[in-house]
């Protein structure tokens, strides 16, 4: 297991309300593994990741409790000094834009060069400017040489984000935390983007976490997904198993009401209402306003975990209804 | 299609010339942004426009919304040419074709009332009494689904799919006869896309209204369009009725989107289409057709020196490319025969 | 971003209770020195002051203030004319205000004006307006000051007009940046789109989004201006002098320093006090009512 | 006095020499510094500004005729003796052999005189004297190398001060530099005779002049004294307290603080100025169509009432320090022609501070509460810090008896440009000063005559009396004229007259420990060699 | 590049042209020369002969004209109150003496500002926030001629420990410089505070926490480095403000500047300063603010002059 993350909470303490961003959240990632995590803005997904890195936004937000056990250390426990050893080096995150995600004053080499300094002492001079050269080749950017002295400003969207990739791989982590890492591209770019990213993972077998909006996305590049909504993760499962079989109430909605390309819908599933808003205190199910199965119980408890749906072990679901093991799907 | 389409575009183009200097030589360059297009929208229909950014879809429909004047081509609203209109004429256009834009945070004044925001195309254009105005607003805030008692707020009071429907009532409160929708769903939450489109769609009816979408998910493209044309460098090069688009793409490109899009299961399989290289700069577009150094079928010389001209193939499926010359030439031929 | 706003939106909080929470976080201590210092005595100078702020006695001059020793019926003292320095400090707000009003609201009005055409309409008024900027920030205006002085002597008004003339074109770049901005804005296009004016689409969608910056603006001008007027008293050619302007009384009382400290301290500790409380006011504005600070 | 102003004339003095302060040493200090407000003209040129600047020219350059330090009276200079003919239109001056000129440019001779007087009456001369260089003296003749006379187209009966520091600028410079450089070698540096030669000038900052060892006639205190030019005067004050200064010029407020600081004020010897509040635009015999009839003050009694309300005892001790001299009547001093005793008798009841006696003659003159206003001109003299205190205390006094007095700041050159345009300061009032030590005749053609700038108060009567007084030469007859002037002014209230003032110096007594110079010269400090050091 | 140069040189003999005609028309309005510098007693026929040697008895726009050509010459003419000096030389001699203290002053600001803007922004709505925002706009609030002689009163005299005035050695420089540079902190406080919050909240600060680069380094070299560029942009004023200062300082300090000569200038209508010491003035101010504009396109790579 090369992450375990157990009952993880971050709160946003601001002077109106306590938001609990994310709110007992647990999941875990094997080598190799492509973990899809999916959620609306404001679902909380964005600052879990940041949290594994003890990078939740200050002064606002703080680590209430939980553990993140990298490789069996507790990643929470560590001091911010043990956690620059880690980020870049063992966890590498790749964020949403690339627009800003680059310092728009410094050279791309200058800030692979960055990555590389901070992360491998070791390497002379030399040695740290054939490396980034290296690295930019390995994300498919056509002659790295020159594109070294480039300028963020100088490059498109589609290179910019590749270079954003480059500085997360280049100390061979063990874990890439890709943050929408494409939202932003066009398609035909996005296309690429992806498949680099997964060409990336067959080579070096990273553990790839997935945070994304788009179910598509999911289909295309996970072996498995969770579904995060207002703080915590409502589903879980293996790719197939979710698409097949959705369990929540939530992901069922979601799935149905994106349009497909491949198919003419004569009508889309419109789920009713709006995302709680940060710092609205829930009890019972986060989704029972806007679930047409809701009852007084989802309103004022939360539900259990329900495990092996769909016969698969790995599938789980927090929904009151699945007490009924009628509902509870079953494998074909 | 309606014998007289709502919206008649003919030989649009918009070239913005640039100048630059290199190397203490100065060098005026055109950014073709829309190179000739030509499109109708039949009354109470949607088209879609579709395309990766920088393919001028956006500047097209700056130019029908007249916050732009095109270099040349023409654009007909009914019987009114939208060159040079003035006063009365001019108030009628502004009246007859309202937008929906993309951001709901940037497109809604926040300093004004709801109400405010909701009635201004009235306001502007037409002396209408309080009265009036107020009970127009309320009927298209209740038609967006939102309460007309909230009309007294203001915007940031409003999430943004609350925004989205405030600015289609605004758009609809002049009862226009087109409505420019630009990517009207792609910055809201997946959860709401929905409830949001399919509103969309249940006002086209009830309004009687023709939409041009602007859109570059061609799943959306598919749900909420009658008809489809793809644009790539300022020109179209596939135009369709929606079923026949998604049923049978002829283009390379249109093939290429079609294969870059992502799946709706993880079971579904695409062919592997994957473009090389970004599109090009439209200052320095490419010779002949502007696709063939992208172009994964590329059949040879005439590709790189002729432009392809869009024809129609099988019927009502426009496209522009030479793989279709021969059949083209066949049907024209036997057209004359 | 889009993140924070969508969530700090959601329930929609009415405009009271926004109001409300708004005034709860008010910096309670530069309001109250800003009212107890330049408000309240501007207001009832006459009811407040104890003595005639014009005339003293010659032979009452430089008496220090009572509690160290002066005569009781001079809480901070005379100076050089045998006046009262708290009653002179008291009607001298009413001068502050008056200089910075006037010269914030002329300077500001023409700024915002100039602004808005150049950043709204560009071209040819654009590079008109920015020129001007240019042309009349290159030209310390304490010159301009000191010429105009001798020219048509130090009145109230060739002191506001001076103001006046620094202002307008701080206001002017800063509004043009902001018309320019707003625009390019989808709701100015949606407006332009509803066939709204010119006039209208300035007046109504442009100017109401850069109130909040021309408030931050005018209230740390006030602190500048203040202490401007001051250095055009110290050079003689501010607000003329038997006006009890602080800038003046101070000036005036420089030369006082060892003897007669008071005369120079209390004026300079009210200037000080309010342009310190009126920029920590602007300050707290600043973060408040900057979009930008208030995501976070 | 002024009989023994004419007997000096005539009398050939015997050289006095520095005899008296030969027990002068020389400091220990390596510089002497002096702060002072700038001078409005810093040049090396004798000739380009007014007397004003000639502080700046007194540690270097030296008159004919020089002045008592203690008295102010004419001692011989470089001249030993001088004379005037019978009916004064010819001066002649013998001058000091073997007095060198400064670096080496040799002997004084009659052609530096002549060469001097060349200076003073060229075209672009702009000294206070000019007209009079230019106008009144025919030529300069050299006699011989040592003698030379000026003559005179019609009598000029004041030629002792002409030829000293006290009138005239007549500031002996080198004819040699002159011919070898011309006015480039003068703007380098300048070429006296006097105890201190010209070392280095940064316009604006300072001046800094060295000791000429081996003085003809005195033995320079300090080795080096700079004059350093500062505007502010908290600032010079800060200096003199720290010690970077060892003199400074201070206004009587900051003095007074100074004092308690430990340092000492030094009053020159003499009263230096008269000061006064004119009352403007009384021109009763121009008939201009610009005179108002209505202004209040053409009637005497509005004057006196004005006059009666001000509290001049008030402004005597507190704004000047009590260092005053009253001045029953500007422009006459006891040792000038046309004094009157009686006028001090008849001061107080006349001129007394009185509001009730002043409301009463408002009322008389038709002028109840609030019905007349004044225009206070207000504006900071040069070289006099308290003036608009003086003027800022006078409106309280004229509001108290029902005068609305508006203060009205000016900017000095302004004002003068008002004033001197015939109807400027019309039924206005300002300040200024008069040095008593011109002659009873001279400030009667300023002030009182239609030609000059003054243009205090103007009267048929005045314009008859000052012809016969030009012209008449027995020294009884000049005295009756002058005193009968003086005793119509003095009934027309045409004045506030604020009293005589001395020039002041504020020293750093452990570097000082006098400085004795008559302060009787427009210019306000004189006789730097006269400075004591502490040995 | 060099076309922006070029077109930014046009627009700085534009600006130095306007400011020709606005000061000759001001000095103009403040009356003629001759009446303050001659002595009170001379004739008026003596006031007009100075005049007409000074060309001041000429109709105006002869006397513009007369003044243009000899502008493009870079002739002022010579001083009327310092005789025998050539005006511009006059500033000439003294313009670098206000920008030695110009540019302390300057100094003296960045390195007061730079670090209570960056700590206030790290450590917001912090003690250290406030103390430094404090400490900032306490400089504001004093007026430069009485927080100057407060100055002169406590170091000078009291405590002896920096002279009172005038130029010389270092020491001279510390009090006028700190007076007109507190001055300048709170502004450019307030800038980098602002453009440090916006830096520190952006992804690429994000990014390069994520990279494991050391939080000193975020700060100090990532934030700032993106921060600086936006108080660039206030330098240009900042110089003019300066200069502004300069003249009140100046005259308390007794420093030997340009503020000196020309308040002095003024009083005595001495044009030929006044006029030499404005377009200095404009001169420096529209230079800095070129040099600034260059320097924005070191600091920001995106800029391009086009």
């Amino acid at each position: 297991m090369l992450l375990e993350v157990k009952d993880l909470r971050t709160y946003l303490f601001t002077k109106r309300a306590t938001v609990k961003a994310v709110d007992g959240v647990s999941f875990y990632l094997r080598r190799g593994e492509t973990l899809g995590i999916v959620g609306e803005s404001g679902s909380g997904k964005s600052i879990m990741a940041l949290s594994l890195l003890q990078m939740e936004p200050k002064p606002a937000g703080r680590i209430v409790g939980g553990e993140a056990l990298f490789r069996g250390d507790d990643l929470l426990r560590k001091s911010q000094g043990e956690m620059r050893t880690i980020r870049g080096r063992r966890i590498s995150m790749i964020l949403q834009d690339p627009q800003t995600s680059l310092n728009p004053v410094f050279t791309i080499g200058n800030q692979l060069n960055e990555a590389f300094v901070t992360g491998k002492q070791g390497l002379a001079r030399g040695g740290v400017r054939k490396a980034v050269v290296d690295v930019l080749r390995k994300v498919n950017i056509a002659d790295p040489e020159r594109r070294v002295t480039a300028f963020p400003h100088q490059l498109s969207g589609g290179m910019k984000q590749r270079v954003v990739g480059a500085i997360a791989i280049s100390c061979s982590p063990d874990i890439v935390i890709a943050d929408e890492p494409t939202t932003s591209l066009d398609l035909t770019i996005q296309a690429q983007y992806l498949r680099l990213i997964k060409r990336l993972q067959d080579t070096t077998g990273v553990g790839v976490i997935f945070i994304t909006h788009d179910f598509g996305i999911v289909a295309k590049m996970c072996d498995r997904v969770a579904v995060m909504y207002a703080g915590k993760i409502v589903e879980h499962g293996p790719v197939r198993s979710i698409f097949n079989h959705p369990s929540h109430p939530y992901t069922q909605a979601l799935i149905n009401s994106v349009p497909k390309l491949e198919e003419r819908t004569e009508r889309l599933y419109s789920i009713p209402g709006q995302p709680p808003a940060p710092g609205q205190e829930l009890v019972g199910c986060r989704f029972a306003p806007r679930c047409e199965f809701a009852d007084e119980r989802c309103r004022q408890e939360y539900p259990p975990q329900f495990e092996g749906l769909s016969r698969h072990s790995e599938h789980t679901a927090d929904c009151w209804r699945l007490e009924d093991p009628t509902w509870r799907p079953s494998r074909h | 299609m309606a014998s007289q389409p709502t919206l008649r575009v003919e030989g649009l183009k918009r070239h913005f010339p640039v100048t630059m200097w290199r190397r203490l030589k100065r060098v005026a360059a055109v950014v073709k942004a829309v190179d000739g297009v030509s499109f109708d929208v039949g009354e109470g229909e949607t088209l879609a426009l579709v395309g990766e950014s920088g393919c001028g879809k956006t500047t097209t429909a700056k130019l029908i919304l007249a916050l732009d004047t095109p270099t040349s081509g023409t654009i007909r609203l009914g019987d009114t040419d939208v060159q040079n209109l003035h006063g009365e004429a001019y108030r009628h256009y502004r009246e007859q074709v309202q937008a929906v834009f993309q951001d709901p945070w940037s497109s809604l004044n926040p300093r004004m009332r709801v109400k405010e925001i909701v009635s201004e195309p009235l306001v502007v254009n037409r002396r209408r009494s309080r009265r009036d105005i107020r009970a127009r607003v309320a009927e298209v805030l209740e038609a967006v689904g939102l309460n007309p008692a909230h009309a007294d707020r203001f915007p940031h009071e409003f999430s943004g799919g609350q925004r989205q429907r405030i600015a289609l009532a605004s758009a609809l409160s002049s009862d226009p006869k087109l409505i420019i929708l630009d990517e009207p769903v792609s910055s809201l939450d997946v959860s709401i896309r929905a409830q949001t489109m399919n509103l969309f769609r249940d006002l086209q009816g009830q309004f009687n209204v023709s939409y041009l979408l602007i859109v570059h998910d061609l799943a959306v493209a598919r749900y909420m369009s009658d008809e489809v044309a793809v644009m790539y460098l300022g020109k179209i090069v596939e135009h369709a009725r929606t079923e026949d688009l998604f049923s049978e793409p002829l283009h390379p490109y249109t093939k290429a989107l079609f294969a870059a899009a992502l799946p709706g299961h993880p079971d579904v399989e695409r062919e592997e289409i994957v473009l090389e290289g970004e599109v090009p700069s439209p200052i320095d577009p490419p010779s002949g057709c502007p696709f063939h150094p992208r172009c994964p079928m590329k059949i040879g010389e005439i590709c790189e020196t002729t432009v392809p001209a869009l024809r129609t193939h099988q019927g009502r499926h426009a496209v522009s490319c030479h793989l279709y010359d021969d059949e083209a030439a066949a049907a024209t031929a036997s057209a004359e025969a | 971003m889009r993140e924070a706003q969508a969530s700090a939106v959601g329930a929609g909080p009415t405009r009271a209770r926004l109001a409300w929470r708004w005034l709860r976080e008010l910096p309670l201590l530069p309001i109250a020195i800003i009212l107890v210092v330049l408000v309240i005595p501007a207001i009832f100078a006459e009811y407040l002051a104890p003595h005639n702020p014009y005339s003293g006695s010659l032979r009452a001059r430089l008496q220090p203030p009572a509690f160290l020793g002066g005569p009781s019926e001079f809480l901070l003292g005379t100076d050089h004319q045998g006046r009262d320095i708290f009653s002179r400090i008291i009607f001298g707000s009413r001068i502050s205000i008056a200089v910075a009003g006037a010269g914030i609201l002329i300077g500001g009005s023409i700024g915002t004006t100039l602004g808005l055409i150049a950043g709204y309409f560009r071209g040819v008024a654009e590079t008109i307006v920015t020129r001007l900027v240019d042309l009349t920030l290159s030209i310390p205006a304490i010159l301009v000051a000191l010429v105009v002085a001798a020219a048509i002597g130090a009145r109230f008004t060739t002191v506001v007009a001076i103001v006046a003339l620094v202002l307008w074109a701080v206001y002017a770049r800063q509004v043009r940046a902001e018309a320019l901005k707003w625009a390019q804005s989808d709701f100015v296009a949606r407006a332009r789109v509803a066939g709204a004016s010119h006039f209208r689409i300035i007046v109504r969608h442009i100017l109401p989004n850069i109130a909040n910056t021309l408030i931050v603006l005018s209230t740390l001008q006030v602190g500048f201006v203040i202490v401007f007027e001051g250095s055009l008293s110290f050079l003689g050619v501010g607000i003329p002098r038997p006006n009890p302007a602080w800038g003046l009384m101070v000036a005036d009382g420089r030369i006082h320093v060892v003897s007669a400290w008071w005369i120079a301290f209390f004026p300079g500790l009210a200037i000080m006090l309010t342009v310190l409380s009126v920029n920590m006011l602007g300050d707290w504005l600043r973060d408040r009512l900057d979009p930008k600070l208030t995501q976070v | 006095m002024r009989r023994g102003l004419l007997l000096a004339s005539i009398l050939v003095l015997a050289s006095l020499g520095s005899t008296a302060f030969s027990q002068v040493a020389v400091s220990e200090l390596e510089r002497l510094v002096i702060a002072l407000p700038p001078v409005a003209t810093e040049t090396n040129r004798i000739w380009a500004g007014s007397w004003v600047m000639h502080t700046q020219f007194e540690p270097m350059l030296e008159t004919l005729i020089g002045n008592d330090p203690e008295t102010g009276d004419p001692i011989p200079r470089l001249a030993e003796r001088w004379e005037a003919s019978d009916d004064f239109t010819e001066w002649t001056f013998y001058l000091r052999q073997g007095v060198p000129f400064h670096f080496g440019y040799g002997e004084l001779t009659a052609e530096d005189v002549k060469h001097t007087y060349d200076l003073l009456s060229r075209d672009d001369s702009q000294v206070n004297m000019a007209a009079v260089w230019r106008d009144r003296v025919a030529e300069a003749v050299v006699v011989d190398d040592y003698t030379i006379s000026f003559r005179f187209h019609e009598p000029y009966i004041d030629g002792v001060r002409l030829f000293s520091r006290t009138g005239g600028e007549m500031y002996i410079t080198s004819k040699a530099q002159w011919d070898e450089g011309g006015v480039a070698a003068v703007d380098e540096r300048i070429v006296g005779t006097g105890v201190f030669r010209f070392q280095e000038r940064t316009e604006g900052v300072n001046l800094i002049v060295e000791a000429v060892e081996d003085h003809w006639r005195d033995v320079a205190p300090f080795r080096e004294i700079e004059l350093r030019w500062v505007p502010d005067e908290t600032t010079r004050m800060a200096q003199l307290l720290t010690g970077e200064v060892h003199a400074a010029a201070l206004g009587r407020d900051v003095a007074e603080s100074a004092e308690g600081q430990g340092m000492v004020v030094i009053p020159s010897r003499r009263e230096n100025m008269q000061r006064f509040v004119p009352f403007g635009g009384l021109y009763f015999n121009t008939g201009a169509p610009e005179i108002r009839e209505d202004n209040p003050l053409l009637d005497r009694r509005v004057r006196q009432a004005l006059i009666k309300a001000v509290d001049l005892e008030a402004i005597q001790e507190e704004l000047y320090k009590g260092r005053v001299t009253p001045a029953f009547r500007t422009g006459w001093v006891p040792q000038h022609e046309g004094w009157n005793p009686e006028w001090a008798e008849r001061f107080d009841e006349m001129y007394g501070y009185d509001p009730e006696r002043a409301r009463e003659l408002l009322q008389e003159a038709g002028y109840g509460p609030g019905q007349m206003s004044v225009r206070i001109n207000l504006y900071e003299h040069p070289g006099q810090p308290e003036s608009p205190y003086v003027l800022e205390s006078l409106q309280p006094f004229w509001e108290a008896v029902g005068v609305e007095a508006n203060v009205t700041p000016v900017d000095f050159g302004t004002f003068l440009a008002r004033w001197f345009e015939d109807q400027g300061v019309h039924g206005e009032v300002w300040i200024t000063r008069n040095t008593p030590l011109r002659t009873t005749q001279e400030f009667i053609e300023f002030w009182h005559t239609a030609a000059a700038n003054g243009k205090l108060f103007l009267d048929d009567l005045i314009e008859e009396k000052i012809v016969e007084l030009r012209f008449a030469v027995d020294p009884e007859e000049r005295d009756t004229i002058a005193r009968e002037i003086g005793d119509f002014l003095f009934e027309e209230f045409v004045l506030i007259p604020l009293g005589a003032t001395h020039v002041e110096i504020v020293v750093d007594p452990d570097v000082i420990v006098d400085w004795a110079w008559p302060g009787q010269a427009p210019t306000n400090w004189t006789h730097f060699y006269m400075i004591e050091p502490v040995r | 590049m060099l076309r922006y140069l070029i077109k930014r040189l046009g627009q700085t003999v534009f600006t130095l042209f306007a400011v020709t005609v606005i000061v000759f028309g001001l000095g103009r309005m403040t009356g003629d020369p001759a009446t303050v510098l001659m002595p009170v007693e001379a004739r008026q026929e003596d006031r007009a002969r100075i005049m007409e040697l000074w060309g001041l008895d000429q109709p105006l726009h002869v006397q513009y004209l007369r003044y243009i050509g000899n502008v493009l010459r870079g002739e002022f003419g010579d001083s009327l109150q310092w005789p025998g000096r050539d005006a511009l030389e006059l500033v000439l001699l003294r313009i670098g003496n206000t920008l030695e203290l110009g540019l302390v002053a300057l100094l003296f600001a960045v390195a007061l500002a730079v670090p209570i803007g960056v700590f206030s922004a790290v450590y917001k709505n912090s003690a250290i926030d406030h103390v430094g925002k404090f400490i900032a706009l306490l400089g504001q609030s004093l007026p430069h001629f009485w927080i100057g002689i407060v100055f002169i009163w406590i170091f000078a005299v009291n405590l002896r420990w920096l002279p009172t005035s005038g130029r010389g050695t270092w020491q001279h420089l510390i009090m006028p410089a700190v007076v007109i540079g507190w001055f300048q902190v709170a502004a450019l406080m307030r800038l980098i505070r602002s453009a440090m919050l916006e830096s520190l909240d952006s992804e690429y600060i994000k990014l390069a926490r994520l990279k494991g680069v050391r939080e000193r380094i975020v700060i100090w070299k990532h934030a700032l480095r993106n921060a600086a560029i936006v108080p660039l942009t206030y330098f240009g004023i900042m110089i003019a403000y300066l200069v502004v200062g300069s003249i009140t300082t100046e005259v308390v300090f007794s420093w030997p500047g340009v503020g000196l000569l020309v308040v002095n200038a003024v009083t005595a209508r001495d044009f030929p300063v006044v006029q030499a010491v404005t377009i200095v003035f404009a001169f420096v101010i529209v230079l800095a603010n070129l040099v600034v504009d260059v320097l924005y396109g070191v600091f920001d790579p995106r800029i391009r002059f086009e």
